[in-house]
């Protein structure tokens, strides 16, 4: 029903990255999920079609460190979830500055949930 | 009096006939494709719409180049149905090109540069063969004249086959099909936009339209050389190779401009030469 | 470079795959998604149409029995066709002709007995 | 020679896509490449939240208009995960059908385009008037040419009546038999190899760490397509991943060329071996939980990740489509190839920008 992912702590995030480098392990995304009081990022892995997911989760101001220095192609989400969520991401190898998607001017951080009661009850879109 | 005859005839004909040739283009190609492709007057419309649109000019060199272009385009036309020298013909076309890319190089579009210099590369691909070509001419009729050959009894096909192969093999670049369509052409070109001709537009573009006209018209006079008695041959000669550039621009992806040029100063060239020095023998 | 050749010769000598569209127009099949028709007489103005609709391209209002299509948001997925109580919703295989305007449907049921409560 | 830097895209002729490369070159060489996204993002994940789970399947398809029927089945498998639903057996041989359907459309439409990359005007057509009688089955069967909503959760919308699979056998052996006058111009004409063969070469270790997916994997030499997990009924049906070693364009063209023969197999084997039955189940309330579903896309690995809380909205919804990890691999490839070379390496990797970007 569900999956699994193994829990880190965003120190290990990198040792635990490399470690999946190391064992031929294909970067496959990484997912942020606003938990309305932490954010929850799930990075998958791949190898010969079988996934495995790290879970971290961290404070809406806490640092998480990069994994673009491991897997360079992390860069592009990496650059997507600092820019949508507003994670405090350090050292993205190529960092685009929160100009991937935004323009200049626009809402900072729109993927952000702001409470609990306006997702729930479910807001039509508009117009 | 018969010379100005002539040029006013090649000054009204010749786009018509050009015009028409492109439609026929247009038409066989689209077939070709499994299409069933436009009228056979588009090229016309194209051209109406094209001058009544907005006058826009990136600089004022740029319609000068234009119109040199054309006018040297006619000119070369006209030197060819007066029978004139051949070589001068050559140079005059040689001239022209120049022109079209000093329209280009005018400009300061990246793509019209790129363009511009790949029309350079093709001109360095073509030109030996139309020396060589002249040269041929002159070997077997001991005169450059264009009057000469018409006076010839046998066409000269006969004694410049190898030469022939190698103008249908510049004709492909004349005429900006696959696989040479490197500078400049009708599909949307992927590289370069519109290659040379990006920054023309309307009244302009217009001109450039009916110089490709005159060109065509140009050199499928060339090949009419290659069996002037009786002109009715040479033409449909023309006509054969006019189609056989359509199946040639059909089955081809477009290459490369290194490759383009490796083809025409090795199997262009050697045939020109091979067939020039069984001449000599 | 031959390989095409076949390919070419056999098109250039048979019928273009290509139709003159407003000269000759294809047949649609019966099961096409093509406009939705709406039959005012059968329906009970149960809003479940409006609810489902995942282009919020239907409204209905209750009190004044009217049904609105706008036929431009609408995305023809056959949501509202399907799960009509009533069947007073159709789907059509002809596509929507082009438009100079864009321009809201609006059906307006039977009101014969006012204050009626709703069936 | 001065440097130049042309823009490419987004509103260039190659490409049906609105992605910015902005390219350095030196001479006709490329030195370095700068890409720019962001013309489309329409906040798809975002709209996912706000609407009701059962009508984000319309949504979630108009995520991509090739791949569309993929999308909507891949989110409809985590929601029915999500609420352990089991769908009757017709449905997952259906899913199957419409799947290499779409991946048989999807690869003509690319060959297509291939070829009018590398200027080869004909082949473009004739792969396109192909793909126009698939297109045709799909309006036949799905009701519309691209956007099939087939799919639904709880199962298949659109049943098959026998009369309809014989019409689709009988198409879809046609296909196969004009296929095989057009597939050896990829394969075997002079032109085309010299145009693709050794161009933009991406070898096997590089396409791994770029996180390279589906056919671009595959050409660089990794047996990899998710299929072999059997999802749906693919698990019942004879299957292996097609494999080239070259990496360059070619092997990619090949791998897409010869993927088109097995979609074809594959959903005529769908048909023959396909159940009776229902073909969708009702499905009564909400999601609650988390799932992350894998397909193999015609253009790759598509991860969604989809989380509910018990209402009929969802928490958060998420996708990973393939173009998305192609594009380290695009800028890793590009760099020292030929001005000519760009629109085909380019085409090569598939760009779906409207996917990236959702």
């Amino acid at each position: 029903m569900s999956f699994e992912a193994k829990q880190i702590t965003p120190e290990q995030l990198i040792n635990e990255t490399q470690q999946m480098f190391n064992e031929g392990y294909r970067f496959v995304t990484a997912t942020c999920v606003d938990e309305i009081e932490q954010f929850r990022i799930i990075y998958s892995f791949d190898r010969e079609t079988e996934l495995v997911n790290l879970e971290v989760a961290i404070g809406k101001e806490e640092q998480l460190p990069s994994v673009s220095g491991v897997y360079l192609c992390a860069f592009l989400v990496e650059n997507e979830i600092k820019e949508l969520f507003g994670v405090n991401i350090s050292d993205i190898a190529v960092d685009l500055g929160g100009r991937l998607y935004m323009i200049e001017g626009a809402d900072p951080h729109p993927m952000t949930r702001k409470e609990k009661k306006k997702a729930a009850k479910g807001v039509k879109k508009n117009g | 009096m018969r010379e100005l005859v002539i040029i006013l005839l090649v000054l009204i004909a010749a786009p018509i006939l050009g015009g028409l040739l492109s439609g026929i283009d247009r038409i066989i190609t689209a077939r070709m494709q499994g299409r069933v492709g436009p009228p056979l007057l588009q090229p016309f419309y194209d051209v109406g719409k094209l001058l009544g649109k907005e006058r826009i000019l990136v600089n004022q060199r740029q319609v000068l180049w234009a119109i040199g272009y054309l006018a040297l385009v006619i000119t070369s036309l006209a030197m060819l149905c007066l029978g004139s020298d051949l070589l001068i013909i050559v140079f005059v076309m040689a001239f022209a090109a120049i022109c079209f890319v000093l329209g280009g190089l005018s400009t300061k579009s990246p793509y019209s540069h790129i363009g511009s210099q790949r029309e350079l590369l093709q001109m360095l691909s073509y030109e030996p063969v139309l020396i060589l070509l002249a040269i041929g001419v002159f070997l077997q009729n001991k005169s450059f004249l264009v009057k000469d050959i018409f006076a010839r009894p046998e066409p000269l096909l006969f004694s410049l086959p190898l030469v022939f192969v190698a103008v249908l093999l510049i004709l492909t670049i004349k005429m900006r099909k696959s696989p040479f369509d490197l500078s400049t052409c009708h599909h949307a070109h992927q590289e370069l936009v519109q290659g040379i001709t990006t920054e023309y537009s309307g009244p302009y573009l217009a001109l450039i339209e009916l110089t490709h006209w005159y060109e065509l018209v140009l050199v499928l006079g060339l090949v009419v050389l290659f069996w002037a008695q009786p002109v009715w041959a040479g033409l449909l000669l023309a006509l054969a190779a006019f189609f056989i550039e359509l199946v040639i621009d059909n089955i081809c992806a477009r290459m490369t401009w290194s490759w383009m040029v490796k083809l025409t100063w090795t199997v262009g060239i050697i045939l020109c030469l091979v067939n020039l020095g069984f001449n000599l023998i | 470079m031959a390989v095409m050749l076949p390919n070419i010769m056999k098109n250039l000598f048979s019928r273009p795959e290509t139709r003159l569209y407003p000269a000759e127009e294809r047949i649609l099949y019966p099961h096409t998604r093509g406009h939705i028709e709406f039959d005012a007489d059968k329906c009970n103005f149960c809003t479940l149409c409006s609810k489902k609709c995942p282009a919020d391209a239907i409204k209905v209002d209750r009190a004044n029995k009217t049904w609105t299509l706008d036929g431009y948001r609408c995305i023809v997925c056959a949501v509202c066709v399907e799960d009509c109580p009533k069947e007073a919703i159709q789907m059509i295989e002809q596509w929507r002709t082009p438009a100079f305007s864009k321009t809201v449907e609006v059906y307006e049921g039977p009101k014969p007995e006012e204050k009626q409560p709703e069936a | 020679m001065a440097k130049i830097v042309t823009p490419f895209g987004p509103q260039h002729p190659v490409l049906p896509e609105p992605l910015q490369l902005n390219i350095t070159y030196e001479d006709e060489k490329v030195v370095s490449v700068a890409p720019a996204i962001g013309y489309i993002h329409r906040g798809l994940e975002k709209a996912g939240e706000l609407n009701d789970f059962p009508q984000n399947v319309f949504l979630v398809e108009r995520v991509c208009g090739i791949c569309s029927f993929m999308h909507g089945m891949t989110y409809c498998e985590a929601i029915e995960d999500i609420m352990g639903v089991e769908i009757p057996p017709r449905a997952k041989y259906l899913r199957v059908f419409y799947s290499e359907l779409s991946r048989i459309h999807s690869h003509l439409l690319w060959l297509g385009l291939l070829a009018d990359a590398f200027g080869f005007e004909s082949l473009f057509m004739k792969y396109w008037a192909i793909r126009e009688r698939i297109v045709d089955l799909m309006e036949m069967t799905g009701g519309h040419r691209i956007i099939l909503s087939a799919s639904c959760i709880g199962g298949v919308r659109r049943d098959l009546t026998d009369e309809q699979i014989s019409i689709i056998e009988k198409t879809l052996l046609e296909v196969k038999n004009e296929l095989d006058h057009v597939t050896p111009v990829i394969l075997k004409d002079y032109t085309v190899k010299k145009r693709t063969v050794g161009i933009g070469v991406l070898s096997k270790e590089e396409a791994l760490t770029l996180g390279a997916v589906g056919p671009v994997l595959r050409a660089s030499g990794v047996a990899q397509d998710l299929r072999q997990t059997g999802y749906e009924a693919y698990g019942e049906l004879g299957f292996e991943p097609i494999v080239e070693t070259d990496g360059d364009s070619y092997a990619r063209a090949v791998v897409r060329a010869r993927e088109v023969y097995q979609a074809i197999e594959l959903a005529l084997e769908a048909l023959h071996h396909l159940p009776e039955g229902e073909a969708q189940v009702k499905v009564k309330g909400n999601p609650n939980g988390e799932t992350i579903q894998r397909v193999e896309q015609p253009r790759g690995e598509v991860l969604w990740y989809v989380k509910g809380n018990g209402t009929k909205n969802l928490v958060r919804m998420r996708v990973r489509t393939p173009t998305y990890a192609h594009i380290p691999a695009l800028l890793k490839m590009l760099p020292g190839c030929e001005m000519a070379d760009v629109p085909v390496v380019t085409l090569s990797i598939d760009p779906c920008i409207s996917c990236t970007e959702r």
